[in-house]
């Protein structure tokens, strides 16, 4: 099981063989990409940035609590920061497991504590020039392109 | 005790820093880091009571700090 | 949307790449590869056989009913038939959706009634020679190897 | 008629074909295919009501069949 927070662009296929093993007979991935559109409002790039230690640390608990949940150390999670263009990969998990039930709750268990728990935020780029912090609604600071 | 404000974010933005070095009377807690950086200018776009982690853990407000302790305000999460 | 059956091996990466688009923020794929132990038993290889005109109208069936339900049309599916070695892919499915919870639940739909109505069956080949039909327990019958 | 008789897997091994042509009176339904073929040697190994397809599709025992029909019984599938 391995965690980390990248700078790079994300390798789906890599992180796939990482959890390969012939006593698995199921293999679940999930990648999060930038969609074009947020909640009505056309998007041109997203910027992600994090509290870099409290996030690995928190990603490291998240996917220990789920190896133990569901039975399984073939778990990786990869999590980029930076500038994203459209499309590209945010997050990667890949989880296997010899039972394909526990490959996707254990998948999804990552995904959603992350979104919950791990200090990452992202600035939307929007195709009108201005940016704001996603989910800092009501105490949003919106900001004019540099 | 003297103890490091971390900001992101949106609170970054708010009161225009992403680090603190703050003074604070001994037996201190995080909930007084949270009351301190509240009366700086701009704060006001911060909420009443915001998501704190001591030393990169979550902590409640009632935590007691130590010297040198990290203290973060975490604005809502949206990594993923 | 697409699936098919096929004799070669399968390839997720080109999946996953044929279900991306700009307005999904979710992908998710899943892996079924063979195991060198199924129920207690070492199992050296596999052979799946398919009813293959009316397994390619299952599954399209599956497909469509998976778009329709979940809303989304970046689903595809591909099942491998022939002979697999320990490890090698025998399904894989590739969904992408704008939200993570229903890219989750069309690639768990699409795997369970995949299992449950695609008239594929598999051979497999245990360490100690013999061979059994997965599933035909009671009225199975047991090949000794060719 | 004349319809056509797929089986597969352990229903095939057990009757030694894959594929039969079997002659039926007019009327003839998929239940009588079945039972037509569960009086052959080695059907013994058959369940009693094994699933059946009609032209690739499933289809119950009642279903009334025409001619050049393909009729498959299908074995516990084992995909994925």
């Amino acid at each position: 099981m391995r965690s980390a927070i990248v700078d790079r662009a994300l390798d789906a296929a890599s992180l796939v063989n990482e959890v390969a093993r012939q006593s698995n007979g199921a293999t679940v991935l999930f990648v999060g990409t930038v969609r074009d559109v947020n909640e009505g409002r056309p998007v041109q790039g997203m910027e992600y940035k994090a509290y870099r230690a409290m996030a690995e640390r928190e990603l490291a608990d998240i996917v220990r609590e789920a190896a133990i949940q569901f039975g399984t150390d073939d778990i990786v999670v990869e999590h980029r920061v930076g500038t994203l263009a459209l499309g590209e990969a945010s997050v990667v998990i890949a989880v296997a497991h010899p039972h394909r039930g526990r490959a996707y709750d254990a998948s999804r268990y990552v995904i959603e504590q992350l979104k919950q728990r791990v200090p990452i935020w992202k600035l939307e780029h929007y195709a009108d020039g201005t940016r704001e912090w996603v989910g800092a609604a009501g105490q949003s600071v919106s900001e004019q392109p540099s | 005790m003297t103890v490091t404000v971390l900001l992101f974010a949106s609170y970054a933005d708010a009161l225009g820093a992403s680090s603190l070095t703050v003074e604070l009377a001994a037996g201190a807690t995080a909930g007084d880091v949270v009351q301190h950086v509240r009366a700086l200018p701009g704060a006001d776009r911060l909420p009443p009571a915001p998501l704190v982690a001591v030393n990169q853990r979550y902590a409640p407000a009632t935590q007691p700090l130590t010297d040198n302790d990290e203290v973060a305000l975490i604005p809502p999460v949206a990594g993923g």
